[in-house]
């Protein structure tokens, strides 16, 4: 069961280093998430933002945009997320009245 | 004969409908015997009467069809009354009635538990039955075959002994399996031809199918019906389901279920696969083989049982592969005998089991060996069963014979011997499984009291009526149903390729 | 092989430190050592995201007056970041439930060792 | 303006029932129920018109923030979404409707935070179903989960353990999905699926790619309970509480099926999960394996939740089959087997809830005649499941598994005919065994009772649990009939493109 | 219940602490549209002072500060104000969290949207707070008695 255990995280990790192998460049400004359009001609996201986050929203900090503005419905997700956990925390952890 | 001309008509609809409108009304009347047992006999008629009135029709070769919805894209739900099933019907929903008079009899004089259960069932079972006739299509017939299946169910544990729970145990696993494997052909067979209506002479005709698909599909679809047609070795469920109260035997085992499969199995040569398939690719003889195969053995185990009513088990599966062998020898006559041979076995079979049924409630005998001298106490019952039983010998007024003798006309055209032989030896060894009960009847001697003790005449007017029908159908094939000359329409329809 | 080697190494280590979770969270009889796997595991994850989405010889994406938006290539990718940021809460939240579920756990049957809480649980 | 915003809705009415539920109900506790409820119903009509109107009008893209797809998130209201939508809401409310009873008994001080909780699944889940962006997707399946793990946690005495594993397995397959997202990204440079599936086609063969695939699929193999990655869910669904199993199993691993669904074919392209990387197959294998796994396993269970649990993971695996067949056919024998094992299971473990509620145990060995005669609504609604699950036509059971089966025998897949077929019979064992117990078995008593049916107390559970089981039932019935309505006015517009 | 620290120094020093990391944690909250730092951080440092307060001065103390009973309440109300400014913009005619159609048309287009933004951040530092403490009190509660 260990030796089962042992070979699952092994072919794991030579999955992901097959993978890595595949991987641009760390730090290659070319790379596609960084591109300004990607192969199928939409925009590149990432580029976007950079571009145009100031003018959006008059805000210099990239990720504050994102984070509230572009994808501030991410941000609602990941406040739902922290509130569920407090609440469960409420549910589980509330002592009964015995 | 006018070509086929079909109609649209809800009678077929509301046939199959009626029984099971009256379910929830007895269900209702749980507390009010009579008020139930009305209802039963209530929807038993009018049952009869919406399918007699379709009988005309069906003579003159026009159909009548009701589509109701799709359950499956490009498959209807649809019912059609073609002359086979008006025929089948006609012969479920005809001899319901005589069951439905004969289980309060029955029922009552045994002071059986669970009442309303058990008419509930029967009359899902018989709208089942009337469904599986008037299916239109290979999945309206599984269907229907399937609730079948699960409406029985209830009716075969009915005693809820240890015994009968274990019977209905191997019921359900035979049948269901048998259902899973229908499906599958189903299945199958929309894959390959895009369409499931039956169609006389045949639904795979000029589709160009490979030996070997043509081959499985027919092994799956004759496995599905075979287990309810009780083929030899499929059958080992019918014996055991006999600890069923004898009501249900009589009309289950001897029309609605069995008969079921027995029509299921003339569905799929005729309608499905249709005899140029079945003989091009040497279907026909294989099914023969196995039929009779199984009229010789499961004769020669009927002669080795005492218990009465799983005698008459045993008989019931071989008389059930008449049908089925003169299906499979393809001719005319062979055919419209075999569809004869329905109605007729299950005429003289309910009558038997009517009898045995009533031999139970009045002396709690059920053994073959006991009956000594019962033709002395009970002279109405066995006279009656004395004429089923010739009858089943194929005895000449009796209306087995005209069957028999189609069959038999059946296979000399087809210039088959060997069946031949297999429908006399049949015979005989039905005489003789039947004969000495006969004869321990009237000429042994009773033990105990003696004197004229009949059941209820519940019982034992339903049985001598049913015996009559026998004799009267034997003497005159076409009396009051035409079923003669039904069955002739319906051979020829299908052997002459689908152009009656 | 050596710009393959330069390129690729820091991949590596975060594959190290995602089979070393992965592997705690199988291997571990103590819960809260469990607990620590997924934490870690969470965590590699979350660096995969940024160690992958570098970009050199550029800067923090907060605006520089100085330099402008215009050229793309001067700030790193915002949006890992930004995605890295809920996954972090998120992470956070699991653990939160975890460390609820923990103690009902040890309320309850009055250990996190696992052999021991399944011979407890019967 | 309804019309408009119709996608977000959806998840909005969920958020804010959790919000008021939990924020009024700490004073009131007996305004959560009503809320809650109301919710639902409401969550229930705009899925309704929602599904109408994407029928009528078709698929509706939404812009959160106003951003177009590839710079803010999509909403995406496509027919199959709005399928899922409505069948997610319906169970919901009806199993939110017989809840209240049960909630009171089984967790008496802790309803409104039980309340908001179950708010919060559903947001979640039906966040999943809407979003039409990768990383979005896994914030709402991270809703969804954490929500998934406290409704097991707050159950019988071994409910936590069962939960806290079910979070280790459930965050490893979040996880998952994440890593294999970001491979994607790193490729493709997009989050939004529609996008992804442009960009994708010309990248298949990088084993980025590939692995990134694949990380997604285990991650959500994960989380729907696919073969040799179920070992959370029996626990789970055994110790929770009977209205939570009432809400997980028929919905929740559906939900990660769908995701499997959107993902495979919609994001990744259906040519490619097919042929290029035969992931497909893979799925429909795992899930033949799982359907006779979970049926045996099935077998052998002596408690009426455990044995549901198992049966589930047969169940997820009719899915998987249809999913991994990848051909129309199997697509909508996937998808109305979810709607279909939706309505059956529901209806399964809500009468597994009547009998605790009624005996106070769902041990199937001790279940005898008495059970019958008490509960006769109850047992009946359980029969027209039972049967069902074997797939006795005309009950909605049996057309799920006709489609699979045509689809099958349309590639001549032979083996997965047969296990299709097989199941129904295993399945005919399980539920037989319960069904003979309750129906036919003498109850062990001192003083032998025959014949006094009247005499035997009925102890049918009240109206409000009794109405949703037979509602559920009467369903399973209807859907078999209209079946064909379903597939042909939804489920083939809901066909993937390329399928 | 927790009793808190016996030690003098400790609790001097975590109150001469507490108010500087709550206006920290407010800076960090409004500043983050130019430095790192926003919604999520800010609220989790201002959480932190109140468990601080509540760990070296015991929970009976802590709630002096911060009533145990107000934490489910803020943290909805955090949720709301983020999730209302969102319906906000919808009932006026746009997207779902689109700032543009907040109704302020004093401000032009970016100015919208910086502020749809810090108000979203209020909100999501207010929830963060609140469920901070109370996941620290939900995880607390009943240690005493273990």
């Amino acid at each position: 069961m260990r030796l089962f255990r042992l070979l699952t995280v092994l072919s794991f990790g030579a999955l992901l280093l097959y993978a890595a192998s595949g991987l641009p460049d760390r730090g290659d400004p070319d790379a596609p998430p960084h591109r300004v359009r990607s192969i199928a001609g939409s925009l590149g996201a990432a580029a976007y933002y950079i571009q145009h986050a100031q003018s959006d929203a008059n805000t210099p900090n990239i990720v504050t945009v994102i984070l509230a503005d572009y994808r501030s419905y991410d941000t609602l997700g990941e406040a739902t997320v922290i509130f569920t956990a407090g609440i469960i925390c409420f549910l589980l952890l509330k002592r009964q009245k015995v | 004969m006018s070509p086929a001309e079909t109609y649209q008509s809800v009678v077929p609809l509301f046939a199959v409908l009626v029984s099971l409108v009256v379910v929830p009304l007895i269900l209702v009347s749980a507390q009010r015997p009579n008020l139930r047992e009305s209802w039963t006999i209530g929807a038993s008629l009018a049952k009869f009467g919406l399918v007699a009135s379709l009988l005309p029709h069906a003579l003159a070769g026009r159909t009548a069809e009701v589509r109701l919805l799709e359950i499956s894209p490009g498959i209807d739900f649809a019912l059609r009354a073609d002359p086979f099933g008006v025929f089948f019907a006609l012969v479920a929903s005809g001899l319901w009635v005589f069951t439905s008079f004969y289980s309060i009899g029955y029922v009552r004089g045994l002071n059986e538990h669970k009442q309303t259960r058990y008419f509930a069932s029967f009359a899902v079972c018989l709208s089942a039955t009337v469904g599986v006739a008037f299916a239109a299509n290979v999945l309206t017939f599984v269907v229907f075959y399937e609730v079948l299946t699960v409406a029985t169910y209830p009716l075969v544990i009915h005693k809820e002994t240890p015994e009968a729970i274990s019977g209905g145990r191997k019921y359900l696993a035979y049948t269901l399996t048998a259902g899973v494997l229908l499906i599958a052909a189903t299945a199958w067979t929309y894959q390959v031809v895009g369409d499931l209506d039956f169609r006389a002479g045949g639904l795979l005709e000029g589709k160009s199918a490979s030996v070997e698909t043509v081959r499985g599909l027919f092994l799956l679809f004759i496995l599905g019906v075979g287990v309810k047609a009780a083929i030899m070795p499929l059958h080992s469920w019918l014996p055991t389901a006999m600890v069923a109260p004898t009501p249900v035997s009589a009309l289950l085992h001897a029309v609605a279920v069995v008969k079921a499969g027995v029509f299921g199995v003339v569905r799929v040569v005729g309608f499905v696969f249709g005899p140029s398939a079945m003989s091009a690719f040497g279907l026909s003889t294989i099914l023969a083989i196995f039929a009779g195969a199984t009229i010789i053995i499961a004769s020669l185990l009927a002669l080795s049982e005492d218990n009465l009513k799983r005698r008459l088990a045993y008989s019931t599966i071989g008389h059930l592969s008449y049908v089925v062998l003169g299906t499979a020898l393809l001719t005319p006559a062979s055919f419209a005998g075999g569809v004869l041979h329905i109605a007729n076995h299950a005429a003289m079979k309910i009558t038997l089991f009517f009898c045995a049924g009533a031999i139970y409630v009045n002396l709690h005998k059920e053994n073959v060996s006991e009956l000594d001298g019962i033709g002395r106490a009970m002279p109405w019952t066995m006279g009656a069963f004395t004429l089923a039983a010739a009858g089943l010998a194929g005895v000449p007024p009796v209306n087995g014979f005209v069957s028999k003798w189609y069959l038999g006309l059946g296979a000399i055209e087809a210039d088959a011997q060997l069946p031949l032989v297999v429908l006399l030896l049949g015979g005989l060894l039905s005489a003789g499984y039947l004969i000495p009960i006969v004869y321990r009847a009237f000429f042994r001697p009773m033990a105990g009291e003696k004197g004229t003790r009949e059941a209820s005449a519940l019982m034992v007017v339903p049985l001598v009526l049913t015996a009559t029908l026998s004799v009267a159908l034997g003497l005159a094939p076409n009396l009051f149903v035409h079923l003669h000359d039904l069955a002739m329409n319906i051979s020829r329809s299908v052997i002459d390729g689908g152009t009656p | 092989m050596i710009d393959f080697v330069i390129g690729h190494y820091g991949y590596w280590f975060v594959i190290a430190l995602l089979t070393i979770g992965l592997w705690g969270m199988l291997a571990k009889k103590n819960l809260v050592k469990k607990l620590i796997g997924m934490n870690i595991f969470q965590a590699s994850v979350i660096m995969f995201y940024i160690a992958s989405t570098t970009k050199w010889n550029a800067t923090v994406p907060i605006i520089d007056p100085a330099v402008g938006s215009a050229d793309a290539t001067h700030y790193i990718n915002p949006l890992p970041h930004t995605l890295m940021l809920t996954a972090i809460v998120v992470s956070v939240a699991t653990t939160g439930v975890a460390f609820a579920l923990l103690i009902m756990i040890y309320r309850r049957f009055k250990t996190l060792d696992e052999p021991t809480l399944l011979e407890r649980m019967k | 303006m309804i019309q408009r915003n119709l996608p977000v809705l959806i998840p909005l009415v969920f958020l804010f029932a959790s919000l008021v539920v939990s924020g009024f109900g700490i004073w009131k506790r007996q305004l959560a129920y009503p809320v809650a409820l109301f919710a639902t119903a409401l969550a229930f009509g705009v899925a309704l018109f929602g599904l109408q109107h994407v029928l009528t009008v078709g698929s509706i893209s939404y812009r959160l923030g106003g951003w177009s797809p590839p710079i803010g998130i999509e909403y995406v209201l496509d027919p199959l979404a709005a399928f899922f939508t409505v069948v997610i809401v319906g169970i919901a409310l009806l199993v939110l409707l017989h809840a209240r009873i049960v909630v009171e008994r089984e967790l008496p001080e802790r309803s409104v935070a039980y309340y908001a909780v179950s708010m919060l699944f559903l947001t979640g889940l039906s966040g999943i179903i809407i979003t039409g962006d990768l990383f979005n997707l896994y914030v709402f399946v991270e809703i969804a989960s954490l929500s998934g793990y406290a409704l097991v946690a707050v159950g019988e005495k071994q409910a936590p353990v069962a939960a806290f594993r079910y979070l280790l397995v459930g965050t490893i397959g979040a996880s998952f999905y994440l890593l294999g997202l970001c491979f994607i990204y790193l490729e493709s440079g997009s989050l939004n699926m529609a996008d992804v599936a442009k960009i994708l086609p010309a990248l298949h063969s990088k084993p980025t790619v590939v692995v990134g695939v694949l990380l997604i699929v285990v991650g959500m193999g994960i989380k729907m309970a696919l073969f040799p990655m179920h070992g959370w869910l029996p626990d789970a669904y055994t110790y929770a509480a009977s209205t939570s199993s009432a809400l997980l199993a028929p919905i929740g691993t559906k939900v990660a099926a769908y995701v499997l669904v959107r993902v495979l074919f919609f994001g990744f392209g259906v040519e490619y999960v097919r042929t290029e990387l035969p992931i497909a197959d893979v799925i429909s294998w795992l899930s033949a394996a799982g359907i006779i796994f979970g049926s045996v396993m099935a077998m052998a269970q002596l408690e009426m939740k455990r044995m549901l649990a198992y049966s589930s993971i047969a169940q997820i695996g009719y899915v998987g089959l249809g999913i991994g067949l990848a051909s129309p056919l199997g697509f909508i024998g996937a998808v109305l087997h979810v709607l279909n094992h939706a309505l059956m299971k529901s209806c399964l473990f809500l009468v597994a809830a009547n009998v605790r509620t009624s005996i106070g145990h769902s041990t199937i060995p001790s279940f005898d005649d008495s059970l019958r005669r008490q509960m006769p609504w109850t047992m009946a609604a359980f029969s027209v499941a039972a049967l069902s699950m074997i797939g006795i036509p005309p009950m909605a059971g049996f057309f799920s598994k006709w489609y699979l089966a045509l689809a099958g025998i349309e590639q001549s897949q032979w083996v997965f005919v047969a296990v299709i077929l097989a199941s129904s019979l295993l399945n005919a064992v399980y539920f037989f065994r319960v069904w003979e117990r309750v129906y036919l078995r003498r109850p062990v008593e001192k003083h032998p009772v025959v014949h006094s049916e009247s005499r035997i107390e009925s102890r049918e559970v009240r109206p409000s649990m009794l109405v949703p089981t037979t509602v559920l039932a009467i369903g399973i019935l209807a859907m078999g009939l209209l079946n064909a309505l379903v597939v042909e006015l939804i489920i083939r517009k809901a066909i993937p493109p390329g399928l | 219940m927790t009793l808190g620290s016996d030690s003098p120094i400790i609790v001097l020093t975590a109150r001469m602490l507490a108010p500087f990391i709550q206006l920290f944690a407010l800076y960090v909250v409004s500043h983050g549209h130019y430095s790192p730092g926003g919604g999520f951080q800010g609220g989790a440092m201002f959480a932190a002072s109140v468990v601080l307060m509540r760990l070296v001065a015991g929970s009976a103390v802590g709630q002096v500060q911060f009533k145990s009973l107000w934490a489910v309440p803020l943290a909805v109300f955090g949720m709301f104000v983020y999730a209302g400014a969102g319906l906000l913009s919808m009932a006026m005619g746009g997207h779902y969290l689109d700032y543009d159609f907040l109704p302020m048309t004093w401000l032009d287009y970016p100015a919208r949207h910086s502020f749809g933004i810090l108000i979203v951040e209020a909100g999501v530092a207010l929830g963060v707070t609140a469920t901070m403490i109370l996941l620290y009190d939900a995880l607390i509660e009943g240690r005493a008695d273990d």
